[in-house]
């Protein structure tokens, strides 16, 4: 990272910068409590830069402009939040299945239905285990900061294209909300050739993209390949930070917001003596697993922190080895974990041990 | 001797997998001989639909995407906005286009994209086995309308054309049948003024063709083109319902 | 250095962009900072509030259950959140729309400010936000006010740059206040562990 | 002098073409093609087929060529 | 059951029968292969009973239907396959937070996007992680044979009224398309009586059917409401099958489709010597986790077999003991195990104990 | 002395959240005098939208249920198929109806639901905080329009009630403004003639009321009733665009 | 002779019956009511309201009532 | 006992007719039965298959990797199928529509029965469906013929019911000429342990 000016960003705001710094000049939307600046700042910036920005009918219609977009091979995007998402799903499953690159945020409020207006994690689940139908994968980023809102939107692009897969950033709606400072990068974008895209068929025959795959064994075969691409996203693309994890006792595991709370939490334990870590997940697909593994064979005691009734902690408990115990502490329904309730669990399985 | 009539050189040579009688050949033609007509071929993306056309991409010379069922104007819309060089067509049917994908065609005429849709009615759902479309006429048995389309519950054929030529948005509208040859050689023009439309940034374009569908229609290819003239063409009146002659641009 | 602050009062007395110079001039200090406002459906009602975090560490959590300082810019506010206050937390008070009396906490530090009145008297009510900041400033010691000042020129949109010799004036003179502020408002507290502030 | 070229592997048997022609030039064979369809041949022995290319255009299969 | 005639029943049809049997008169659907049979049979046969078969104009109208219906007490229902499901994710999550009972049937076929009308099961995650926003559960039944087709709509909506929750049949096309052999049931469907209908307000105070919960707490009790009731339906409601597992040194697990063809496998594993079981959940949500995990105490091998790239596999894997293995086996794409693949694996992972 | 105006009984005493010289209020009122007139308080389900009107739960004496956000006619269709005896509304705003809700509008209208919607177009998206609605006119600037509606990107002002008429499936279709008194009182007789259609079976009712949305126009509510009659009139003209004298029903 | 009751704190101040009522019987208050608004009062020494309803079909708060 | 058979043939063939009668001759007889039809895009090739298991027990897989017998309605079938049969496996060929010498495997039993012909004879090709099951019924021995024309009116609409004798007649003209079918179709074959059929 450059060593730049900071300037006080919102995080829908950084979403949006970092969108246009990547080199995304089309933008689908349609507005949504609480990420409705993304948008705005899109229809305010990009005609002025010579991009498109399209307020689509729906979601629905959203998530279908991106897909014809990125299969002519331009960086696109939209933005929602939960209930949003929950209708680009179909559109999400046809992007994997045709292998077409583009990002999606979702700036998550609390569910189920229309719920809130509220932050929240309980769209874990239906970002990393597939919303959609048929098996596939987003790749998913869940950024803990207003610099991560920017840095993140522009990995997504990056990512989203290396692999020809639809990428994800899953924000809350603190971090669209809260302004931080950030700093923006200096070196340019470097976007891949795409020698997949649509562009007219001039001199070279024609081509298309597509998912239906009718002939004996053609689906299956193609199924196997995007297994193996996520595989590869697996092997390569795995991201997380840790807090004085080296001789912990207890390791607290929490994305995004909640992991901001929990690392306020684990630096009271901390400096009451406790010695406790905190383990933050940057990708969560690919999700850190083998990392817990590790982490596992020394560390017998996990709390998972989420804003939710326990999404995340499968992941880990998938994870650990067999005799750690995995404890989970979450709020749903837009109620924040406070760091002194995270704080209070860490003392309480701590003690346990 | 010179061949005066040819296969476009924007078809390949597949056997298509449509049935006997079926319309949507025809159509695949004239919008072949439109992209051959202005050369476009090779600055032309296709959106399939969800239909029997889904498999188009194995028949047309140029690049193409297959859209989620109702999606295409929107697809088309993302494609237009971001390279508005290229050539862009929508191919739908009428479950596609006036059931599921109600929104989103109005919407894109209603912008006014600058893109054009080639509406195929054939009043069936063919792909799935025959069902009510919208455009099912009324007292048509299908296979979920087996008394025949009530209008008590089941509401009134939609005229899309029609529809559509009401909003601000839309530059060209019109309806043909594939039916005749004279009705046939009608649609050609449609389809070519509807492509020039595109080429002359004129807005959107959109053209309904009332096709046969034998297979779901239980008739012979005969029987079915009978049935366009007998029963479609009096409820769906063919026409050109509206023709912008400058862009609204400024 | 660790410092938060929360700001809440009616939707017109500019909490926000309060709230934002204060984040700014800390940014702008260097200091790490993170600013949360309300947002959404909450604005319908009428009130607004906001959160600033400022720190020389990466900040945690975003959202404080129990802020050092609460700026009461209005009565509601007042009733609504002394509770939220840490033993010997500052409160600063809008009294030109709070009533001091209505403060039950004896635990905490109470700075009276006729914010709005010393905003009038400078020539206008909406300049409350600026004479609070500059009280908060004098009061908090976490920022000089001239730092605050300072940073009005990134946080003013160029349409609105020829107001910003008033706001400076209106930051200084909640500065100056505080400075002045007689004793009288300064509770004694005792915490529990009998130590006296 | 005109004549047409049917393609009959590719030809479905729809017989749209047979009710089209003018001078009723077309008829359809007893004997199945690849596809399994009754397909259709020109009998113009007298070549009195004009080239008029009506049985092309209503062709769904686009296997009728026409030349003049 | 009753020992009623046997009759000769396609799996979609059975699912309308069933749906009928259980008092169901409003069916509101949008045709999709392969379960086209359902709406064709409703459309003939509720007109004959007084009841209403509306064709939705998309999947998002029959469910936003079938949440209408369901709001004035009415037993209602919609069916799709896969893309379809995708589209009605952010209805079902309403419906999930406003607690409404309804059933939804999808007869999964092979993804992602377009994919192909081939039978599949990759729409497990969806179905039972939530496909759509924020923290809430489906309840999930699934039927491996055309008389299950029959008895999990039934029991899927008498479970939905029980528990005020939409209720899923996850099916597949083999499944659905499949003829054999049903018993009706005799006896009468009982409905239970739905207080908190829409009815209109005679004589009594105006009731409302919400999810938006803004007031402070509201939201989160709500949802605590929610996972209470979850983990009713989990201690209640639990339904699995066992086949020779009482002295199995490996079980098979798999649901639907699945199970029937690793039933063919574990007999000729049987009948060559080898002990082994098979496993199959039957209701999806809840999991019948804690029965694996008492098995697992004893059997250290266990085979999940799936017709995807490996989903349910997770459920087990997060509920048996720690030293147990357990493989995978599943094709994706539509693409069938054959017995003969499963009874290898079978083979395989045995000896490898 | 007697009241001879008061609160409808099919309202209740709460505040109502909406800003000062928000239109919904009216609209609220009328809708409320008309389940009054017919007396069908006690048999009337609401659906409300998603959209500034979404708590009108909190006002309405009648059952109400909330839609997802454009299904209201889903919604609708549900219940009056399950429960035809009772009388369903559903309100809408122009977000709702007009952008993502326009495929269940059309399709609800086209099969002649006998429900009545009650569509609030105050050309704005008002509970998100003013974003462009399909009804935005040209030029007007919103949170993403800055620099106005440009037909060439955003498209034109949509008119619904205009297209809705002409659907063979609508029975009664009317536009009216809520500024002046005058006005107000045309749209309550429209409102209570939708609320007739259903109760006498004769299908489905739609009234457009063109409103105000002082907040999200930047305007006051003074202002804002001058901008009805000067900008939003010219573009959607008033009237009873379609009434059937005779439901359609066999 | 006739009259209205403008229920003070419901009243958001909106001011539209004060534009409408023919007599200009209808005055906005300096003070504010509990909601925060200043609400509008009846101003008729001389009884000249006639109860004409004006003010009430254009309130959108439904707050007053008119009597005669 | 457990039997599974494949029928495959061209679209108008009433192969999927054929399966259903056989598993409802089958139902009756109280045995389980499962009946697997090809469906969908497949059915636009003009291609018609489908599979049939009986057995007394509880039914497993409802897929056959590779069925006990297939019928050969086509020329298409039996080259595409006939690789599926097990060793020993039976496979029923309509010799009218398919050439016997382009039968590659000799561990497998052939029945070459001319059905097509024989339905003509009958008086309609369409009754080719019924010869079959006749000639399937003869030469599996899973069913007596007269059990699959029992069955005939639980399978054939009430529009139809007048045809049913002469369905009958089918079924049991294919199964007299499977039974009085020369020998010399019948291939010797060897299994790899020496056996012999
Ligand atoms: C979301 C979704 N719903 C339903 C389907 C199933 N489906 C495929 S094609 C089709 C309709 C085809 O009818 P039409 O659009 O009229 O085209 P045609 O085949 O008649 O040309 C349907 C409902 C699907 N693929 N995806
Ligand atoms: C699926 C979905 N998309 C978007 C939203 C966000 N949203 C809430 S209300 C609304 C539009 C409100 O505008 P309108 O319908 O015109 O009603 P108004 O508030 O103006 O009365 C939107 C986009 C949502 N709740 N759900
Ligand atoms: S089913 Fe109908 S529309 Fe489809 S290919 Fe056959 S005839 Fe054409
Ligand atoms: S070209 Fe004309 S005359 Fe010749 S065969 Fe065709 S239809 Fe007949
Ligand atoms: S129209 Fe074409 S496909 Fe049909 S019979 Fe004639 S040549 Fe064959
Ligand atoms: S935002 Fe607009 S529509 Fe919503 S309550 Fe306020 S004035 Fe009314
Ligand atoms: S009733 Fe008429 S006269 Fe009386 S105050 Fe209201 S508007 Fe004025
Ligand atoms: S119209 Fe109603 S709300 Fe507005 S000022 Fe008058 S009384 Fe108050
Ligand atoms: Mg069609
Ligand atoms: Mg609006």
């Amino acid at each position: 990272m450059s060593s730049g000016k900071r300037i006080l960003v919102k995080g829908n705001d950084a979403i949006g910068m970092g969108a246009i710094k990547a080199g995304c000049r089309f933008y689908f939307g349609y507005p949504i409590t609480p990420q409705n600046e993304i948008p705005e700042f899109m229809s305010r910036e990009l005609p002025k830069i010579g991009g498109e920005f399209v307020q689509a009918e729906s979601e629905l219609a959203s998530i279908n402009m991106v897909l014809g977009a990125s299969a002519l091979g331009v960086r696109s995007m939209t933005s929602s939040s939960s209930p949003g998402i929950s209708l680009m799903q179909e559109g999400l499953s046809y992007m994997a299945g045709q292998e077409l690159p583009a990002v999606v945020i979702n700036v998550v409020r609390c569910g189920p239905g229309l719920g809130g207006i509220a932050a929240s994690q309980g769209d874990y689940f239906q970002a990393v285990k597939g919303g959609g139908h048929g098996d596939y994968h987003l790749i998913v980023l869940a950024p803990a900061s207003v610099q991560e809102m920017y840095d993140h939107t522009i990995l997504a692009f990056d990512l989203a294209d290396r692999y020809r897969n639809p990428a994800m950033v899953l924000a809350d709606a603190i971090l669209g909300q809260m302004q931080e400072p950030i700093v923006e990068r200096e070196e340019e974008v470097q976007e891949p050739r795409k020698p997949w895209a649509l562009t007219g068929a001039k001199g070279r025959p024609a081509r298309h993209i597509k998912s239906l795959l009718l002939k004996e064994g053609e689906l299956e075969s193609h199924n196997r390949l995007l297994q193996e691409k996520y595989r590869e996203v697996q092997k390569h693309e795995i991201r997380y930070n840790e807090l004085e994890v080296e001789d912990a006792e207890l390791v607290v595991a929490a994305f995004g917001t909640s992991a901001r709370i929990a690392r306020t939490a684990v630096s009271k334990a901390r400096s009451e003596g406790l010695k406790v870590g905190l383990f933050r997940p940057v990708t969560l697909f690919p999700f850190p697993g083998e990392r817990l593994r590790v982490l596992s064979a020394r560390v017998k005691n996990f709390l998972v922190v989420e804003m939710n009734t326990g999404q995340m902690v499968e992941d880990v408990r998938l994870n650990v080895s067999g005799d750690a115990s995995v404890f989970f502490y979450g709020r749903p329904g837009g109620a924040i974990p406070t760091p002194m309730e995270v704080y209070e669990r860490i003392v309480k399985h701590y003690k346990e041990q | 001797m010179k061949p005066v009539f040819s296969k476009p050189k924007a078809l390949n040579d597949a056997v298509m997998h449509y049935c006997p009688g079926c319309g949507h050949g025809v159509v695949h033609r004239l919008v072949g001989e439109a992209l051959d007509h202005f050369d476009i071929l090779d600055r032309t993306v296709g959106v399939a639909p969800v239909g029997c056309a889904v498999l188009m991409y194995d028949y047309f010379n140029c690049d193409i995407i297959e859209a989620p069922h109702g999606r295409p104007p929107a697809v088309a819309t993302g494609m237009k906005r971001s390279r508005p060089d290229l050539i862009i067509f929508a191919y739908q049917g009428d479950g596609d286009l006036a059931s599921i994908g109600l929104a989103e065609i109005v919407h894109a005429a209603n912008r006014g994209e600058n893109v054009t849709v080639i509406f195929v009615n054939n009043t069936v759902y063919g792909m799935t086995g025959g069902q009510m479309a919208p455009t099912t006429l009324l007292g048509q048995q299908t296979t979920t309308s087996p008394y025949g389309r009530n209008l008590n519950t089941d509401g009134y054929p939609i005229r899309m054309a029609e529809m559509l030529a009401t909003l601000e948005g839309t530059s060209y509208v019109a309806r043909h049948a594939i039916d005749t040859p004279a009705n046939i050689l009608r649609a050609r023009k449609s389809i070519f003024r509807a492509f020039e439309m595109q080429v002359k940034d004129m807005g959107f374009s959109f053209v309904e063709l009332l096709t046969t569908c034998p297979t779901n229609w239980g008739m012979s290819s005969r029987e079915s083109i009978r049935r366009i003239k007998e029963e479609l063409i009096p409820y769906f009146p063919l026409g050109v319902f509206k023709e912008k002659e400058v862009a609204d641009y400024i | 250095m660790y410092y938060d602050v929360f700001i809440s009062g009616f939707g017109g007395q500019g909490i926000l962009l309060a709230g934002q110079l204060l984040a700014e001039a800390a940014m702008e200090k260097g200091l790490e900072v993170t600013f949360f406002p309300s947002y959404g459906v909450e604005m319908r009602g009428g009130t607004a509030r906001c959160t600033v975090i400022l720190s020389d560490e990466a900040i945690g959590s975003p959202i404080v259950d129990s802020p050092l300082c609460i700026i009461a810019m209005n009565q509601p506010s007042l009733l609504r959140y002394q509770e939220s206050l840490p033993e010997g937390g500052l409160f600063i008070v809008n009294s030109s729309l709070a009533r001091l009396e209505d403060v039950q906490r004896d635990d905490i530090l109470v700075r009276a400010v006729p914010i709005s009145e010393l905003a009038i008297e400078l020539g206008n009510a909406r300049l409350a936000n600026m004479v609070a900041l500059g009280a908060f400033a004098q009061c908090s010691g976490t920022l000089a006010p001239e730092e605050i000042v300072a940073a009005l020129e990134s946080v003013i949109s160029a349409r609105n740059r020829k107001l910003i010799p008033l706001n400076e004036k209106a930051i200084l003179e909640g500065a100056r206040y505080a400075r002045e502020m007689p004793v009288f408002q300064m509770h004694e507290v005792e915490k529990r562990d009998g130590q006296t502030y | 002098m005109a004549t047409i070229k049917i393609e009959r592997d590719k030809c479905k048997g729809c017989v749209l073409c047979v009710d089209v022609c003018p001078y009723g030039l077309i008829c359809q064979e007893k004997a199945i093609n690849d596809q399994g369809y009754q397909y259709v041949v020109l009998e113009d022995p007298d070549g009195r087929c004009t080239g008029c290319t009506l049985c092309a255009v209503v062709c769904p299969d686009i296997c009728i060529e026409v030349f003049k």
